[in-house]
């Protein structure tokens, strides 16, 4: 399996970014929009390679990697900081989902996209390295690196190919998140300070810092740490006092960054989370799981009722987003074997989902221009299509069984009524899973509303010209509704890739 | 009574002090470039004093005070010279006149 | 022969350049006016030598000369490097704008040059009075520097203005060299240390060491004496401004981080001191630049929060502090030299300097404008450029003092997320506004002025990456300085 | 035999099978015949109904049996899922009933719907169905039913909505779904807390997880562990699911409303099959109901109000089908009171004599809607038993069923009212005959004001195909004759009473020995019948004219509360327009301007801040110097005050 190297798979992107912003690279569209589909397509392949390669039952990192620079010395020696990459169970799974919604990013990008093709293209390459980076770097540091260098693409995507209030939506995004990584980088100083009092050795190792917790940091500052990586990812999965970020980044975002931004980067908040909060902490994380339980309920429920009130399509779909990346948190607070699948699983059912649902915005902001719901109404009749497809996603989204959101959202239920890991707090997990259960009835309302009001009932006269699906956009759907049918019929194919992941985590939290 | 070290160092903070307030409160240029001139003939004292009360063999404070004087002398110097080139452009020495960089 | 030796062992690099400043001299009073170009030649000739003589150096020793007022240690030929780099550069940058100095070009480089040496002095010296010298020298040029444009009104109040505030401030540092003499009879560095070292005079040295230090945060521009600084940058004309916000700071900085060493016994007073002043200059440079929409004056603000930066590694007291700062500082310099640079290549060719001039110039200019944000992101302190491995690298060493200096690391990187907006803002306009009616193409050829930004940037990511050797060399040259400071954090 | 029931999987799968075959057909455009789609899906339920009557037969014969077979679906550390197929007597009954209407109304909706452009969409939906009843039918456990709940609740959902150009259909199809999504979601509730207060008995007995076979068992360790406060909530939660599938009070608002979807869906699934499922589920369940008499009692009140309420409904409901639709919840309602009173075989034997009858009258009034132009009124028909006499008898066929006239539904009504009689229910069995009387005196309305006295509307009239009329036919036999077949008259020909085949724990004994009750029965149905005709049979309408309309003025306030459906939609409309939306606006306003607005206050104020400070920046030099001096002096200060401190 040597052809098998996650130097490549990660910095392809990035070199293939250069190649399309070289003045030598035609400046043609066309070439350039294929050129970067052909290439997201290769590493799709590539990346599904990895998987079909990785080894499950095998505890700890594969592929593991580690660039060594001049005199074979560590990247950043003096500090004790490596350029070293590997995959395990939760990373896999991202890494190839990942590289598929670039890919249909790239497809859908055709009639969305009409300027600045090539800075385009390349942004996006650049932004596949830095999600890339960020789920299989085994350093700490190289984590924070990726994840502040994906910062600057997004920055560019939304504000200069956005819609309305683009550049403060931008902005937004921009300073949220540093606001939050910020907290997250002191988090991390602090871990190799105390790591270094114990052992005298500098370190930013990811496995040499989650194996060391039996050392002594005194409880306070481990709650800072802790709180510290926690307030980095609640901004970026979002929770609720910290989301406000994404109802604005979303509906200004042009649709394929929509689509990577639901899909992917706010997965990056629920990826956080496990590896470092549950992984590194798991004293911690029972500590403040009725702290994460209870935001998640809030984020289910609040967001799923702001939903219900939303008089713009992109706007419901981004705080649908929000209440169901509250279920990730809920099933993580369960702190068992299946809440911490499920919420791994919901992370993947939502990726698809979401990034269905804003690609089916864009094609019907493309058609209509507006996101207005009382503008819309009765499309079902000329574009049947992009009408059976929302069909099938708000049926996915609303945990339809049978489909992917169904087995995500089971198991988190399953795992947060089974829990006992509010014993001692004043709500028991059983009230507050009821309680999220709620959100089953709200989220079915809003969605199915939304189904209504844009695809059934009577048709304005001024849409029966719009078109239905072109090919790009029905491929880019077709491939999204394949792995959401299939992984809800079995979902065991995903849920094995991790499965023993989290048994290790589970038995870990038990120690 | 004898004259004192600490004589000497209240002399010059009193002179500091007028030095300072003299920069602070003229509104004519030429009386804060002399205000500067105040306060560095100030430090003269001191160095002066001290090099007198504590340093006799090298003489070292004298010697400080003698760059500075020099120095002092040249500062001026182009304090003046930009003067007159404001002066020139806007026939005014008040400082007041001079707030067109702000904010 | 005594002379001559310590020239050649520790001083070669201050000696071309004197050799520099006499031709060049000759020649201004030789040179017909339109001839004067030359100058330009000779003086960069000048600084490429001085820089190349800086290798004949014996690097790892120290060495204390010139009757024990010049001390060549690693550190102080480090900073000696990055002045005459910096130096260099501005005399580049003033290739196509000397022609708005007309007939007074000559000067102009020999001014530079002479504050150059008083920068390089002062990042050697050892004795009081070197130190006032040389500072002085650097001063008075630059001042004269930045009303060198006689017919400009903003020019000379520039100069009116920084001569004021630099006067004022120099006077109250030598009140405080006058006490430092009176507390110990001496006014060679070393000796004082060592007299300190064996007398406890608690109080009076306190004092002394606020007035002195004032004198140095002028230089830096740092909270309190800042003010002076956006005036004086938005005046004076661009090189200068460049000049004054690089070369001018790491001498501040070269000769602050001696003085640091006057906290024998009373540390915590000099760190909360430093501390606070580090995190008023960082807060009170980001809040003003929030607002501005003249580019040089928000690279003012920019300079003074980022020497805030600079500042809180020397207010740990620390070695590693102290190479955080020396690493922090490299990285200032490359990118604000780049920024610098950017702005000098606009502003020579279209006169303007409004953040919203620079609308949509990403597109008639890509790589003037990629060039230009790579160097704005490195002072965001953004990866992969080198201003993100020095703010890492700072925070870090504020780190290793140990949960006390929470405080200080949470107030700064609270700040960054600020210094992060305005930054975005330049960024923003040149990427993302739409261009207004008046478009107007950069010439962006191969000249040496746009070569060289190309170049800074290049440095720029390339210091991101390849950051071992530099994190290697601030920690050398900090070791390098002997400081009666705490050694933690420095094991390998 | 064993070959049927070894692989009774092929009977939903089968229907799966060829909802994916009509589905890609249409997606790559292979085929334009419509038979090709009518073959499919009446060929797989077709093999489906021979499955089941073999397997029905196997079970008449071996009675105690139950086989069931699980695959594992999911397997999450301790907690594993599976998905399988039981078959017991239950099961084989049900896969009968629901593949034999399902076949005819197939076959039926081929006529209805061949002028329909979407007709292959139609039979891909009815196809989907067909598959989640069935597998919901075969479930092993309640998680598997959880599934296939929500599956027949979507495809109800599809086929409601199946006009969706039609706002009201839109409208419907949403409120159907969400209506049945609080249900669901005390189901869901429910089956997590039965699971977590018997959690240790599932992991600990390598059972299948929440296995309708073992539940009882659980349910009572549940009980043990939970206390009869907490196991009456998790009961309740249970029962919410049926409550809302069957159309019971409160959750009962969508079932008229679902009849926008075309006529054989309202057959099939709105009064056949799918609400059935809600009392299926409480025959499943059973065990676990038993448990909390406070349940039972709930379950009683709720059939017995529904039944009552729906029919004084359904007395003023002019819209054939509206009128039909809560005819069905009235007799859901009857189930539900069945269940609940322990009628275990009564209820479910009613269940399978309305799914009959009630199909058939279904279709009965699609055939009138469909040649009378889709007319839905009554007011507008009439006289049509000359025209379409085929259509007449069978509806008349089925008004006798339900009234309780001799026909199929008297004998499992009779059933029902029995058991309320020997445990001396008797407010319950006033409410019951009460509603008899109201069930026979509004199907007789709507047989007279469809069938009988003259045409009085304009529509053009058509007469329907015969592969309409054809099913009608072959449904009219199980209506009229399968309660009397199962009555347990014909023991002596080896037909057994549905209720030695089916039952709850131990067999019902013979005990109608009394003739009272029939006969009261009979009486008050006739009564029923008479009232009608009075009112509504022009023959006798003339002669009672003056009486009748005191009556109506006299009744004036009850009738409105009649028409009005008790109020019930506007209350949900008030609730949803001045709770639901309020709240879900006040939260979103909140979110904007007090989150949202701190956050953007904080980046606002920064920017003041920075006004404010640069203030001091005023160009003046003195100002300068004064700030630095004073602030230098300041910082001197402050830091002697910490040192000294």
């Amino acid at each position: 399996m040597e052809f098998l190297s996650l130097n490549i798979l990660i910095f392809a992107p990035l070199i293939v970014a250069g190649i399309i912003l070289s003045p030598l690279f035609p400046n043609d569209e066309i070439i350039v929009r294929r050129f970067a589909k052909g290439f997201s397509g290769i590493l799709f392949i590539y990346s599904i390679l990895f998987m079909i390669f990785f080894k499950p039952y095998n505890t700890g990192y594969q592929f593991k990697e580690t660039i060594k620079l001049f005199s074979n010395t560590n990247w950043i020696e003096p500090l004790g900081i490596s350029l070293s990459f590997g995959l395990d169970g939760i990373s896999v799974m991202l890494v190839v989902l990942t590289t598929f919604l670039v890919m249909l990013a790239l497809i859908a990008s055709k009639k969305s996209i009409t300027t600045k093709h090539k800075l385009y293209y390349s942004l996006i390459l650049v932004l596949t390295t830095a999600i890339l980076g960020i789920v299989t770097s085994r350093d700490l540091f190289l984590f924070f690196l990726f994840w502040e260098l994906e910062l600057i693409p997004m920055y560019f995507l939304i504000s200069i190919w956005g819609t309305g209030k683009k550049e403060y939506s931008a902005m937004k995004f921009v300073l949220y998140t540093f606001f939050g990584s910020l907290f997250m980088l002191g988090g991390i100083l602090l871990l190799n300070y105390f790591h270094f009092l114990n052992t005298g050795i500098y370190t930013f190792s990811i496995e040499a810092l989650t194996y060391s917790r039996h050392y002594d940091i005194p409880f306070i500052v481990k709650a800072l740490i802790f709180l510290g990586f926690f307030i980095a990812f609640a901004v970026k999965l979002p929770i609720v006092p910290l989301h406000t970020w994404l109802p604005n980044a979303h509906v200004d975002a042009p649709t394929p960054v929509s689509m990577l931004l639901a899909g992917i980067l706010l997965k990056m908040g629920g990826y956080g989370l496990i590896r470092f909060n549950t992984q590194m902490f798991p004293e911690m994380i029972k500590i403040f799981a009725p702290m994460l339980i209870v935001l998640g309920v809030i984020n289910i429920i609040y967001a799923a009722f702001i939903a219900l009130a939303q008089k713009d399509l992109k706007l419901l779909i981004a705080y649908s987003s929000i209440s169901h990346m509250g279920f990730v948190l809920l099933g993580l607070g369960a702190l068992n074997t299946i809440g911490i699948t499920g919420a791994m699983f919901q992370m993947l059912a939502h990726a698809l989902i979401s990034a269905g649902l804003f690609l089916i915005v864009g094609v019907i902001y493309l058609r209509t221009k507006t996101r207005i719901f009382s503008h819309l109404g009765g499309l079902g009749q000329v574009m049947p299509k992009a009408f059976y497809f929302t069909m099938l996603l708000a049926l996915a989204s609303l945990g339809l069984p049978l489909l992917v959101g169904f087995a995500a959202e089971v198991m988190i239920f399953y795992g947060a009524f089974t829990s006992n890991s509010l014993d001692g707090f004043i709500l028991s997990n059983q009230f507050m899973t009821a309680l999220a259960a709620i959100s089953i009835i709200i989220t079915a309302a809003y969605l199915l509303w939304m189904l209504q009001k844009i695809f059934m009932g009577n048709m304005f006269e001024k849409w029966q010209k719009a078109y239905d699906l072109t090919p790009q956009e029905a491929i880019a759907l077709t491939f999204l509704s394949i792995p959401i049918v299939l992984f809800g019929l079995y979902p065991e194919g995903v849920t094995s890739l991790f499965l023993p992941f989290v048994d290790n985590l589970v038995s870990n939290l038990a120690l | 009574m004898e004259l004192g070290l600490v004589h000497y160092l209240i002399l010059v903070a009193i002179l500091f002090c007028i030095g300072i307030l003299g920069l602070i409160i003229s509104r004519n240029i030429v009386k804060i470039l002399i205000s500067i001139e105040i306060l560095l003939n100030a430090v003269n004292i001191n160095f002066a004093a001290f090099a007198n009360f504590g340093d006799l063999d090298e003489a070292k404070g004298q010697v400080f005070a003698i760059f500075i004087m020099a120095i002092a002398a040249a500062e001026i110097a182009l304090g003046l010279a930009i003067l007159i080139a404001c002066y020139n452009n806007r026939h005014s020495i008040d400082i007041e006149d001079y707030t067109s960089l702000k904010s | 022969m005594d002379f001559l030796l310590d020239i050649k062992t520790a001083m070669l690099p201050e000696a071309i350049i004197t050799f520099t400043i006499l031709v060049c001299t000759v020649l201004c009073f030789m040179l017909k006016q339109e001839k004067q170009k030359i100058i330009y030649l000779i003086s960069l000739l000048g600084l490429i030598i001085s820089l190349t003589s800086i290798n004949l150096l014996a690097a790892n020793k120290i060495f204390t000369g010139f009757y024990n007022s010049f001390t060549s240690d690693f550190f102080s030929i480090l900073m000696r490097f990055l002045i005459l780099s910096g130096t260099l550069l501005v005399i580049i940058m003033t290739k196509d704008y000397s022609s708005k100095f007309k007939n007074r070009q000559g000067e102009f480089y020999l001014l530079m040059l002479i504050a150059a040496l008083g920068a390089l002095l002062l990042s050697g010296a050892n004795d009081l009075i070197m130190i006032f010298v040389a500072l002085e020298a650097l001063s008075l040029s630059s001042y004269a520097l930045s009303g060198f444009l006689k017919k400009d009104k903003s020019s000379n109040e520039a100069a009116l203005k920084y001569l004021i505030f630099g006067g004022a401030s120099s006077a109250i540092m030598l009140y405080g060299f006058s006490f430092l003499y009176g507390i110990t009879g001496h006014t060679n560095l070393t000796e004082i240390f060592t007299y300190l070292a064996n007398n406890n005079t608690d109080t009076m040295l306190n004092f002394t060491f606020f007035l002195i230090i004032a004198g140095f945060l002028f230089k830096v521009a740092a909270f309190p004496f800042q003010s002076w600084a956006p005036d004086v940058y938005e005046g004076a004309p661009v090189p200068v401004t460049a000049f004054l916000s690089t070369v001018s700071k790491v001498a501040g900085f070269a000769i602050l981080i001696k003085f640091i060493g006057l906290a024998f016994n009373n540390v915590e007073i000099i760190t909360v001191t430093l501390g606070l002043i580090a995190l008023l200059s960082i807060t009170i440079g980001n809040f003003m630049a929030l607002n501005q929409m003249n580019i040089k004056r928000l690279m003012a603000y920019s300079s003074i929060s980022q020497a805030g930066f600079v500042l809180i590694g020397f207010a740990l007291l620390s070695y590693s502090g102290i190479s955080g700062a020396i690493f922090y500082l490299i990285s200032y310099l490359v990118a604000s030299l780049g920024a610098w640079l950017a702005i000098i290549i606009f502003n020579t060719q279209t006169n303007k300097s409004l953040i919203s001039d620079l609308n949509g110039i990403a597109y008639r200019n890509p790589y003037f404008a990629t060039c230009f944000a790579f160097c704005l992101l490195s002072l965001a302190g953004i990866p992969v450029t080198v201003g993100f491995m020095a703010k890492f690298y700072l925070f870090h060493a504020i780190v290793q003092e140990g949960p006390a200096y929470l405080w200080l690391l949470i107030l700064a990187l609270l700040n960054t997320i600020l210094s992060l907006f305005y930054y975005l803002k330049i960024i923003k306009a040149m990427f993302v506004c739409k261009q207004e009616n008046e478009s107007f193409k950069l010439n962006f050829d191969a000249g040496i002025l746009n070569t060289s930004l190309v170049a800074l940037t290049l440095v720029v990511v390339l210091l991101g990456v390849l950051v071992t050797p530099f994190i290697e060399i601030a920690r050398d040259s900090a070791l390098s300085i002997k400081l009666p400071v705490k050694q933690v954090g420095l094991s390998r | 035999m064993e070959f049927f029931i070894n692989n009774v999987w092929i009977i939903p799968a089968l229907p799966l099978w060829s909802f994916l075959l009509i589905l890609f057909g249409r997606i790559f455009n292979v085929y334009e015949n419509k038979y090709i789609s009518l073959a499919l899906t009446a060929g797989s339920t077709f093999i489906g109904f021979i499955s089941s009557i073999f397997i029905l037969f196997y079970c008449i014969n071996n009675p105690e049996t139950s086989t069931q077979y699980n695959i594992l679906w999911l397997d999450t550390g301790n907690l594993k899922f599976s998905i399988g197929w039981l078959v017991d007597n239950l099961a084989a009954m049900m896969l009968v009933v629901v593949t034999s209407i399902s076949l005819l109304i197939q076959i039926y909706s081929h006529g209805y719907m061949e002028q329909d452009k979407g007709y292959h969409r139609f039979f891909a939906y009815l196809v989907l169905f067909n598959f989640s009843m069935l597998a919901l039918v075969l479930s092993t456990n309640l998680f598997q039913t959880y599934i296939f709940w929500e599956l027949v609740g979507v495809s109800s959902y599809l086929l409601i909505g199946f006009w969706f150009y039609k706002p009201s259909a839109a409208q419907a199809a949403k409120k159907a779904f969400i209506i049945n999504r609080i249900g669901d979601c005390g189901l869901l509730v429910g089956t997590l807390a039965l699971l977590f207060y018997s959690l240790n008995w599932w992991t600990s007995s390598q059972n299948i997880l929440l296995e309708f076979a073992t539940l009882g068992q659980a349910g009572s360790l549940a009980l043990a562990n939970a206390g009869p406060v907490l196991f009456g909530l998790l009961a309740l939660g249970l029962l919410f699911g049926p409550i809302a599938k069957s159309a019971q009070i409160p959750l009962h608002t969508w079932l008229a409303d679902a009849m926008e979807g075309p006529t054989p869906i309202s057959a099939l699934i709105h009064a056949a099959t799918m609400v059935a499922a809600g009392v299926y589920l409480i025959a499943r369940l059973y065990p676990v109901f038993e448990l909390s008499p406070q349940i039972m009692t709930i379950m009683v009140w709720v059939g017995a109000i529904t039944a009552f309420i729906a029919a004084t409904i359904a007395i003023t409901q002019t819209d054939i089908k509206k009128c039909l639709a809560y005819s069905t919840c009235s007799q859901l309602g009857y189930m539900v009171l069945a269940m609940g009173v322990g009628a275990y075989s009564a209820g479910l034997f009613h269940l399978i004599t309305h799914a009959y009858f009630k199909a058939m009258l279904f279709l009965c009034s699609g055939a009138v809607i469909h040649s009378l132009a889709d007319q839905q009124n009554m007011k507008y028909m009439g006289g049509l038993r000359k025209k379409i006499p085929i259509v007449a008898y069978t509806y008349l066929i089925g008004t006798l069923a339900i009234a309780g006239l001799f026909l199929s539904g008297f004998w499992s009504k009779e059933a029902i009212l029995l058991s309320l009689y020997i445990q001396g229910k008797n407010l319950l069995l006033i409410i019951a005959l009460i509603t008899a009387f109201m069930t026979a005196y509004y199907m007789f309305r709507s047989y007279f004001m469809v069938f009988e006295g003259e045409y009085r509307g304009h529509a053009h009239f058509h007469k329907p195909s015969k592969i309409m009329t054809v099913p009608l036919i072959i449904l009219a036999v199980p209506s009229a004759l399968i309660g009397f077949i199962f009555s347990g008259s014909l023991k002596s020909i080896g037909i057994g009473s549905f209720d030695s085949f089916i039952f709850y724990g131990h067999a019902l004994h013979e005990a109608h020995v009394s003739l009272f009750l029939p006969i009261c029965s009979l009486i008050i149905a006739t009564l029923g019948f008479l009232l009608a005709g009075i009112i509504y049979w022009d023959k006798l309408k003339s002669l009672y004219c003056n009486c009748f309309k005191l009556v109506e003025k006299y009744f004036s306030p009850l009738y409105k509360l009649s028409t009005n459906k008790w109020y019930f939609d506007d209350f949900n409309n008030l609730l949803i327009k001045y709770l639901i939306l309020p709240i879900s606006e006040l939260i979103s306003i909140f979110d904007k301007y007090v989150i949202d607005g701190f956050i953007n206050l904080c980046g606002i104020s920064t920017l003041y801040k920075g006004k404010a400070v640069s203030l001091l920046q005023n160009g003046n030099i003195q100002t300068y110097l004064v700030t630095a001096l004073l602030s230098f002096i300041a910082i001197i200060t402050v830091v002697f005050l910490i040192y000294i401190i």
